[in-house]
């Protein structure tokens, strides 16, 4: 069922491709509806946890290579979360995408990518996740860097990160299937052999999960591998980095989840020659401090940057290292928290990138400080923004503040004082930079150039409005979510988070998310009451303002000129000049430039460029897969 | 007789009680044109210490609720207190401070000082003196006090219902077009 | 270099210029119309960096405008008045922005309010008064008490308020 | 649920009342300071009152917006503030991390009503004030951590219960260090000098108030009441031991007040970069020295 699903996708995006430029709009249509056709058939599928569909390949060396897909709790969660909200975006895309250039191919591609997001979540052995894996890297390559030849470059970084990641993954697999303890690609059986051989062979298990983590980190961008997403989200489409952003770098989090937690939660309860900090191995301590180092860093990053997609880029970063910090813990309240985090990230992060696109929709501009004063002229983009990063920011009444809530108590409840430390000061930050990006953009002074801006149509408006209703929801109610994740927590043999639908319960504290929400709504009721018996109130002009005595219009003072936006933190950003030698894209950037090298060295034997090559890796893959299929 | 307004033109009702509050609560803004800011500060701090009658001093004119002209005002400055004093919120009052907004003072023959503020801008109280000493500045912020009470300070209300007289004085002094002193250009042609 | 040095030199340079001593810090040379640039010239390269003000003096008795070049050094630590006379019917000088930025600052203050022409200053735009119709002020024959009466209307306009 | 109700008016109507009370008072002892006569203890009414019958200028809906939520934003906070015996809901009361959080929507709101008015002062006012809040919040969150994993509770009534028992059992003698971290944390919370510099009133014209007028600025008023009477009785509850009754913590709360005015009365101020650097060496290297000391 699965994957007649995903044949029956692959088929209708290549016919899509038949469609011409002048019924984009039907494109588009056709992959919201795809995409509400494949919510309703994981929907069906809840509950049935022993489906499970086998596809044989071939057989290389006496070993059986087969497609395996199963349904787990946890893959189901991820699967069916990241395919809803996928098809609220692909609403805001069908406007979008009317009248843009190279929006056929992406159309297809992503359709395709779809299909291999449910395929990541519902694969069952290493091989087959890793098949996936790699498709879902090579098709946003592609999409990342629309058209083939813009952003070639900065596409980059995300393509040899992924290399890395998926090499190590790949001699990971290796080593399991050589080992004669584990001798299996399933995922299930791995996870109790890497913890056997934990207590045999420490070092070669241990190398094992570095090269998973090297994998899952490279893909979620954690602490040395932060700066792929700042380039790609930039060069991304700007719908793309909503999923991006929202989705794809989750991967590597489920792939954590997946295999390094059951491990590390064997070990934590089984092992007894495991050195441990407050009840959890060392080796997860320290990973829970890279979360954390990244959250900081990449908030700093964050804080210094003037490209609106960068800073939330860099804010995606940050995010996901609170959720690597709380799923660490390995408590089922840092796990729960984790996973929690993941959901709202995706949701708040989803609307801050919609909106922004919206705002590039209407003014073709990416620079913050050339924007200016589009709350007044677009106010639905606008709340939804303010919801976004309120959420963002983890402020109470919004959803983002529940999830924080929960990986502060655990790191509380399992006495990691600097840890939370570190955290908090993140989320100060995230604070910083989030209002930064809200003022440049839409508050302050409106060039004269976006005086005719309009809000965008209904059609993006709609999944703003979803968007925003999510956020309210949840953070009003976070059972609803909360209650999912207990499903999939005690799958993974952790005991159940107690909560109820608006009740959360930690082992310090309690609280109640409705009375928070109506607390927020009463004093504002007071404040809003006080400003009713105030006397009256004047509307005056933008420019009509405090300007020292001076007329504005006289002094040919425009409203650019009285927009403070550019360098908004300079002063702070001085203070960390000793610390600006420390170049990670520099790293990088060797990296890239020897690749490059190689790649020029293989073209001038083959007379092929480094694209093609990748092209010819797709097909190759394609044919085997398709061989596989048929004999 | 700048002090003395209608009655009718105050607000019958809860301004009565409310002028109350404004009288104990005046927030200045004091646009330094001239030697009168030097006044001040003494004013201000342990000697005299105007925070004792709730006055303070305030950045901007939004916030302010009294607006000082100290000294002497030039043309030019003349168009920037116009435009702090539209800027201010109602209610709000305006202080000439000492002999230069009265008459001129010392300056009465400048080309470039004017010599009546009260043709420009609806002065509620002048202090005179050149400077005007502290003890007389605080006599003055009494008075005023006590005018408030009364509902006789009410130069924003003048100012607004005279508009068009005070935008045809303004427009006198800033927007000419032709030379003033024209007779006397030709003579010295000849 | 002492004071006489640079008088010896300067005298050297124009012989035909009248040298005032106030004392042994200060002292003014008045020089000819055509001469004057060039000897604020031959001033700078003698070390007077510092450009202080121009001003003119209006003499209208002799019908001229004196126009100062106030100068400084401070490797010699003297002041120096380079002064010359212009024609008051038609007054005219060679500017002299290109030796000093700020001198062009300086002849649009004595153009606005003298009414001096400084040829080769292209940014003679008025700078203090507002909305200026009339003569310029500084000029002796220009009436200020009268102006004042005129467009202050000093205690004339007794009406309404 | 009536009850709950009369209590939350109670305590909106306490916090902003008490909160400008303080205000005068803070007035008059800064005055006495300066040996000067000073206005009336009842001076901030006055001025709140005033404040709210002069006409306001806005200039869009974003700014009135913004100006009620900041308001709304810090009274929300307080009413999970314990204010000795009285509570408005019993059984979250005094949950540090809402509060923590909470405050931030009061500082959201304020920087996007301000913001809104375009006004480039405004905005410098804010982008100082949010570094600044950065600089405060280390040894603040180092020092609320430490409390919370003395007490092994997030809750600010179980931190007060268990500082029953006399003067010698406050956290304040108990734990000095930490406690002269969170005064001078306190410090920048309230923007007294030396970090008062987001309001420069000569520099930046008074900064974010600058184009506030009438009832906004009465609104920012209030809430800077308000957060006086939030920041005070966060000490109060977590070094203090709380009071047993209400009477005896407004003069706690007093007390801490007006140990900050003693300071900012004798202090010139920083530049924000080195307040920042300031935040993060002294005042947080206390916190550290306490909290190492806790797990020692």
């Amino acid at each position: 069922m699965i994957m007649n699903s995903f044949l029956f996708v692959f088929i209708a995006s290549i016919l899509t491709g038949f469609i011409r430029k002048k019924y984009n709009v039907l494109r588009w249509t056709i992959f919201t509806f795809i995409l509400a056709y494949l919510s309703y058939m994981l929907y069906t599928l809840y509950g049935y946890w022993d489906y499970s569909e086998v596809y044989n390949l071939m057989k290389i060396g006496g070993t059986q290579l087969s497609i395996n897909l199963k349904m787990t709790p946890l893959g189901w969660f991820f699967a069916f979360f990241t395919t809803v909200l996928n098809g609220v975006i692909s609403i805001f895309s069908i406007l979008k995408n009317r009248d843009e250039e190279s929006e056929r191919g992406i159309a297809m591609l992503w359709m395709i990518l779809s299909a291999l997001n449910i395929g990541i979540f519902a694969s069952s052995d290493f091989l087959t996740l890793f098949i996936f894996w790699e498709l879902m890297t090579v098709v946003s390559y592609f999409i990342i860097s629309p058209g083939w030849t813009k952003s070639f470059k900065s596409v980059n970084y995300y393509f040899i990160l992924s290399l890395i990641g998926a090499y190590a993954m790949l001699t990971a697999i290796w080593m399991l299937r050589a080992d004669p303890m584990v001798n299996t690609f399933d995922i299930q059986t791995s996870i109790r052999q890497i913890f056997i051989m934990w207590e045999l062979e420490r070092a070669k298990a241990m190398s094992i999960i570095v090269l998973f983590i090297v994998a899952f980190f490279s893909k979620s961008a954690l602490m040395p591998f932060h700066i792929w997403p700042a380039e790609a989200h930039a060069e991304a489409p700007d719908d793309f980095s909503a999923y991006l952003s929202g989705i794809m770098i989750k991967y590597g989090l489920y792939g954590v989840l997946l295999v390094i937690v059951p491990v590390l939660s064997f070990i934590t309860h089984f092992s007894d020659s495991t050195a441990m900090i407050n009840g959890i191995p060392v080796f997860s301590y320290l990973m829970a401090w890279v979360g954390a180092i990244t959250a900081v860093v990449a908030t700093f990053l964050a804080i210094n940057s003037n490209d609106m997609k960068r800073l939330a880029a860099y804010s995606t970063v940050a995010n996901v290292g609170y959720a690597v910090t709380g799923i660490f813990i390995l408590s089922s309240m840092g796990v729960a928290g984790g996973i929690f985090h993941i959901v709202n990230h995706a949701i708040f992060k989803s609307a801050i990138f919609i909106s922004l696109a919206a705002v590039k929709y209407r003014t073709h501009e990416r620079e913050m400080h050339r924007l200016g004063g589009l709350a007044y002229k677009m106010p639905i983009t606008f709340l939804t923004f303010l919801l976004g990063i309120i959420a963002a920011a983890g402020i109470p009444p919004l959803n983002g503040y529940a999830s924080k809530w929960m990986i502060y108590q655990s790191l509380l409840s399992s006495k990691f004082p600097f840890l939370t430390t570190m955290i908090f000061i993140a989320s100060t930050g995230a604070f910083m930079y989030l209002f930064r990006a809200l003022h440049s953009v839409f508050l302050g002074q409106l060039p004269r150039k976006f005086d005719d801006v309009r809000e965008v149509p209904f059609i993006m408006q709609l999944p703003m409005l979803v968007i925003m209703g999510a956020m309210v929801a949840i953070g009003i109610a976070p059972g609803l979510i909360l209650k999912p994740i207990n499903v999939v927590i005690s799958s993974m043999g952790l005991s159940p988070v107690h909560v109820t639908y608006f009740d959360m319960y930690s082992l310090i504290s309690r609280v109640d998310a409705l009375t928070v929400f109506l607390v927020f709504c009463g004093s504002f009721a007071v404040a809003f009451i006080l400003y009713l018996i105030g006397n009256k109130r004047n509307h005056v002009e933008p420019l009509d303002n405090y300007t020292a005595g001076q007329d504005p219009k006289e002094f040919g003072l425009t409203r650019e000129m009285y927009h403070f936006a550019f360098k908004f933190y300079e002063p702070f950003k001085e203070m960390f000049k000793p610390f600006e030698r420390i170049n990670t894209s520099a790293f990088y950037d060797s990296i890239e430039r020897g690749f490059n090298e190689t790649g020029r060295s293989f073209a001038r034997l083959f007379r092929f460029s480094v694209r093609n090559a990748v092209l010819f890796f797709i097909v190759g893959i394609a044919a085997i897969i398709i061989y596989g299929w048929f004999v | 007789m700048l002090l003395t307004s209608s009655k009718d033109l105050k607000d019958k009702g809860l301004d009565v009680v409310l002028d109350f509050f404004r009288k104990k609560s005046l927030w200045m803004l004091h646009y330094c044109t001239g030697c009168g800011a030097i006044e001040l500060p003494p004013t201000m701090t342990s000697r005299w210490d105007m925070e004792r009658f709730g006055m303070g001093p305030m950045a901007t004119p939004r916030q302010a609720d009294l607006l000082l002209i100290t000294g002497y005002l030039s043309v030019k400055s003349l168009k920037r207190v116009i435009y702090t004093y539209e800027q201010m919120p109602e209610p709000k009052w305006l202080i000439a401070f000492g002999s230069c907004p009265i008459n001129g003072g010392i300056y009465y023959d400048s080309y470039s000082v004017i010599n009546r503020l009260a043709e420009y801008l609806p002065v509620d109280l002048s202090i005179e003196g050149c400077m005007p000493r502290p003890e007389a500045i605080i006599d003055g912020f009494t008075k005023l006090m006590k005018s408030i009470d009364k509902g006789e300070a009410v130069g924003y209300k003048r100012y607004r219902e005279n508009y068009e007289w005070y935008k045809k004085n303004q427009a006198e002094v800033l927007e000419r077009t032709s030379p003033v002193l024209k007779e006397e250009v030709a003579d010295e042609t000849k | 270099m002492k004071q006489n040095e640079i008088i010896s030199k300067i005298i050297e340079r124009f012989p035909s210029a009248v040298i005032l001593i106030t004392d042994d810090k200060q002292f003014s040379i008045t020089v000819d119309e055509n001469d004057a640039v060039t000897a604020v010239a031959y001033m700078q390269m003698l070390d007077f960096k510092q450009l202080a003000i121009i001003t003119a003096v209006d003499w209208i008795e002799k019908g001229k405008f004196e126009i100062v070049y106030n100068l400084f050094s401070y490797e010699h630590l003297q002041q120096v008045f380079v002064k010359t006379l212009i024609d008051r019917k038609n007054p005219k000088i060679q500017s002299i922005s290109n030796l000093w930025e700020v001198a062009g600052m300086y002849e649009r203050d004595v153009h606005e309010f003298f009414g001096v022409e400084f040829v080769g200053n292209n940014d003679l735009r008025p700078l203090i008064l507002h909305n200026w119709q009339d003569k310029p002020p500084m000029r002796k024959d220009f009436d200020s008490e009268a102006y004042s009466n005129k467009v202050f209307g000093n205690f004339k306009k007794e009406k309404a308020l | 649920m009536i009850n709950t109700i009369l209590r939350f008016i109670l305590m909106a109507v306490m916090s902003m009342s008490v909160g400008l009370l303080f205000m005068g008072i803070g007035r008059k002892f800064t005055a006495r300071i300066h040996r000067r006569y000073g206005a009336p203890f009842y001076q901030s009414f006055i001025d709140v009152i005033k404040l709210f019958s002069k006409q306001s200028i806005s200039h869009n809906w974003i700014m009135d917006f913004g100006v009620l939520m900041g308001l709304a934003g810090i009274l929300a906070t307080v009413m999970f503030l314990p204010v000795g015996p009285f509570n408005v809901f019993g059984h979250m009361q005094g949950n540090m991390i809402i509060i923590i959080y909470f405050m931030t929507i009061g500082y959201l709101g304020m920087a996007m009503g301000v913001a809104a008015s375009g006004n480039p002062n405004a905005t410098i006012g804010i982008a100082r004030a949010l570094t600044l809040m950065l600089g405060y919040e280390v040894p603040f969150v180092i020092t609320v951590v430490l409390l919370i994993f003395i007490n092994s509770s997030s809750n600010l009534s179980v931190m007060v219960a268990s500082q029953a028992g006399g003067f010698m059992r406050w956290n304040m003698i108990q734990y000095p260090f930490a406690f002269l971290a969170g005064m001078m944390a306190l410090q920048g919370m309230l923007g007294e000098q030396p970090f008062d510099v987001m309001i420069a009133p000569a520099e930046i014209a008074s900064g974010p108030m600058v184009e506030l007028s009438g009832k906004l600025m009465g609104s920012a008023f209030l809430q800077h009441a308000a957060q006086i009477f939030l920041e005070t009785g966060i000490i109060v509850n977590m070094f203090m031991g709380g009071a047993p009754n209400i009477w005896i913590f407004f003069l706690k709360q007093l007390a801490v007040y007006l140990v900050t005015l003693a300071v900012a009365a004798i202090f010139p101020r920083y530049r924000f970069e080195d307040a920042v650097k300031f935040f993060w060496q002294a005042p947080t290297a206390l916190a550290l020295i306490q909290l190492i000391l806790f797990l020692i």
